[in-house]
């Protein structure tokens, strides 16, 4: 009985991921520890708005990573439902918190820092909305997962309303935009754009974006391999049952 | 119109139920499916309807053959009994009711609101739906529960006739429908998916893999 | 698929069948936004074309979990499923009927709660526009939230959290279109934007729900 | 420790604040790994035992 298992295996995941976790976690806090508190420590304070600019260290890693989580959950939602690989249908389960908890950060960070410039905790700026959506769709994602009990029913309707999702995101973001001109400063790091953040402050600022990544990355793997534990304990669970 | 299932194996949330199962139902004959509840057999009917995918093997039949009835008979209360007839001749392209009406003796209903019907009458107006398919192929999953002996003998009949028409039956049913010499009965039990020795252990001492 | 149709039509109408509930939740909406804002009819003009958009918007949330949980109850979608008609098919009708029993009725209620708002003259045209182009939008979207959580126990309060989001380009369009309209400016940039989302929904939209229904029909 | 300025209790809030998240999200990770994983072993102790 060739279970629909081979079409996945988490097998080698489980075994990847026993050798890969602890590299990537050590390696995960070395980098996040060292780019905070460079940045923390060692930059100096920016003329117009002084030492706030220190929290560009975790308001743009944050932000960053809260787009490409649901980036993340996209790909592998489409693997899911193409592929039928089980270890990226729970992949995307497990990204989804650290991906809602990096829209929190960015949103919080955010509010925080705008408040001394513009005067209010939350103004409704568009890209700081943009996040408030997008920590939305996080939320009625998670919902999803946890409102359906069998595993294959809940990865595949998850998967269309991630994709779904992301188009209606992408919308919203440009919608947002039209509806309410910014208060939000221009991008720091921007690929098309010349003039950037100073290098004294964007070094420090990518070796935070590598912290947040890797921490991403760590987690990732910690929390698909409970996932994978908990769904094969309710399957023996089951057929325990079955007798 | 034969309906062909080559070495099935199906699911439920995830579990596999049945495996290896093989049979044909031929036209003019009818396959009765006996098992303890629970083994799969509304399974096994939902996946050969089409309802849900299998894990293995495959279901052969021509497309649009299938006239599928269950537990619940997809009456709409607040219509009358002709008008949900009506409803599905239309969706099913076609004509006419009365054969249907006749078939299951709910002339004198017709007009009535499906909700005033008793559970017999009900039953027998999801039945009557049946005819009005023009499906040859009906896979029925205990179509006689809540039915007098009498309207069984009715219903008895109206499969009689289907055969004899050239349609076939997948019929779950405890009830001995007295269908005469062609029927087979298939008895699931065998087929119950053993904790399966499934490849890709986790790791070492796993001895399936994910289920 | 007329059949359909015209059989979830006549059911709407017939008793028990919810055709005025979203209509009746619209008026209660439009009724207490002065009781909770203050009758002075500056403010209320200034804010009645985002109100009325906004009630329509909810009165179409609200009757969202009907469209699929009566037929998954008494089997009819399960012989849905089983019949010629394809899914899509059914999904699409499924959103036409719900349109036409709770959005097209808004789009001709609204101005007159917008009197009740003390609309500005202008705004009435736009409004009754902008509501036309952009409640098909909020049914197709919204049949596709009530297939994803067809069959869940507590699945209203998950499909209001799963549509709203998907709400948010059509109600700021819309709403933008309104307001425009009645300070008199120029709505063509959210009209044809509203427009672009409503066919995108309608033309794509339907697939996913008919592939979702059928993974919920498993 | 940097002169922070007027600003200190923006910039440390919005770190204290992001670091607890961060905490919070790691510990609930790592229980929720530990306890999963008892469970299997358990459950895999019996059907083996």
């Amino acid at each position: 009985m060739g279970s629909i298992w081979e079409y996945a295996n988490p097998v080698k995941f489980i075994r990847t991921s026993e050798i890969v976790l602890p590299w990537v976690s050590i390696l995960a806090t070395v980098t996040l520890i060292a780019g905070l508190v460079w940045g923390f420590f060692f930059t100096p304070d920016d003329y117009r708005q002084g030492s706030t600019v220190k929290i560009i260290y975790l308001h743009v890693p944050s932000a960053l990573m809260a787009i490409n989580v649901w980036f993340m959950m996209l790909v592998t939602s489409l693997i899911w439902l193409i592929r039928r690989h089980h270890v990226s249908a729970l992949a995307a389960k497990a990204a989804a918190p650290v991906g809602i908890i990096m829209t929190v950060i960015a949103l919080v960070t955010g509010a925080i820092w705008g408040q001394p410039m513009w005067g209010t905790w939350w103004a409704w700026d568009p890209r700081l909305t943009s996040f408030l959506i997008l920590f939305l769709f996080y939320l009625g994602y998670i919902a999803l997962w946890e409102a359906i009990d069998n595993p294959d029913t809940a990865a595949d309707l998850t998967s269309v309303l991630c994709i779904v999702g992301s188009v209606f995101a992408m919308l919203s973001r440009y919608a947002v935009n039209f509806w309410n001109q910014g208060l939000h400063q221009g991008a720091s790091l921007s690929l098309d754009k010349e003039e950037n953040v100073a290098d004294v402050f964007s070094t420090p600022l990518y070796v935070c974006i590598a912290g947040f990544v890797l921490l991403f990355i760590a987690l990732v793997f910690l929390r698909t391999r409970t996932e994978i534990h908990r769904r094969r304990t309710k399957a023996l669970l089951a057929r325990e049952r079955l007798g | 119109m034969t309906l062909t299932v080559k070495d099935l194996t199906i699911s439920r949330g995830g579990i596999p139920v049945l495996e290896g199962l093989n049979f044909t139902v031929e036209p003019g004959r009818a396959l009765v499916l006996r098992g303890p509840n629970g083994v799969g057999k509304t399974t096994l009917l939902r996946t050969v309807a089409k309802l849900q995918p299998p894990v293995e093997g495959e279901v052969i039949c021509a497309p649009d053959a299938i006239a599928y009835a269950a537990h619940s008979d997809g009456l709409k209360s607040t219509l009358t009994v002709s008008e949900n007839l009506h409803f599905w001749a239309d969706v099913f392209g076609t004509k006419g009711i009365d054969g249907a009406l006749k078939g299951f003796d709910l002339e004198a209903l017709a007009d009535r609101a499906a909700g005033g019907l008793s559970a017999g009458q009900k039953r027998r107006l999801g039945l009557a739906r049946l005819l009005v398919t023009g499906r040859p192929l009906w896979v029925l999953d205990e179509p006689t529960v809540s039915l007098d002996v009498a309207s069984v003998e009715m219903f008895a009949d109206t499969v009689r006739a289907h055969l004899k028409q050239g349609g076939s039956a997948l019929i779950a049913t405890h009830i001995d429908l007295g269908l005469g010499e062609d029927v087979d009965v298939l008895d699931v039990g065998p087929y119950r998916a053993k904790p399966g020795q499934g490849k890709g252990a986790f790791d070492g001492d796993f001895d399936e893999g994910f289920l | 698929m007329i059949a359909l149709l015209v059989r979830d039509m006549r059911l709407a109408m017939r008793a028990g069948g919810g055709f005025g509930l979203g209509l009746a939740f619209f008026l209660i909406v439009t009724v207490l936004v002065p009781f909770g804002v203050g009758p002075e009819s500056g403010l209320l003009a200034k804010i009645a074309p985002g109100i009325l958009w906004l009630g329509a918007l909810l009165a179409c949330l609200l009757s969202l979990d009907r469209i699929f949980a009566l037929d998954w109850e008494d089997g009819s979608l399960d012989l849905l499923a089983t019949s010629p008609l394809p899914m899509e098919g059914v999904v699409s009708v499924k959103a036409l009927a719900h349109w036409l029993t709770t959005g097209l009725p808004l789009c001709l209620a609204a101005p007159l709660f917008g009197l009740l708002l003390s609309l500005p003259e202008a705004g009435y045209l736009w409004l009754i526009l902008s509501l036309v182009i952009g409640t098909p939008a909020l049914s197709v979207i919204g049949t596709f939230g009530a297939a994803l959580t067809v069959g869940l126990k507590r699945g209203g309060l998950l499909l209001s959290l799963l549509v709203l989001p998907l709400y948010v380009p059509t109600l700021i369009f819309g709403a933008e279109v309104a307001r425009r309209g009645a300070e008199g400016l120029d709505t063509m940039t959210p009209l044809l934007m509203l427009g672009g989302i409503t066919c995108g929904t309608i033309a794509l939209l339907p697939f996913a729900s008919a592939l979702v229904l059928r993974v919920n029909l498993r | 420790m940097p002169d922070l300025g007027k600003y200190a209790d923006t910039v440390l809030s919005s770190y204290i604040v992001s670091i607890i998240l961060l905490v919070l999200l790691v510990l609930v990770s790592l229980l929720a790994a530990r306890k999963a994983r008892a469970e299997l072993e358990q459950v895999e102790e019996r059907r083996r035992g």
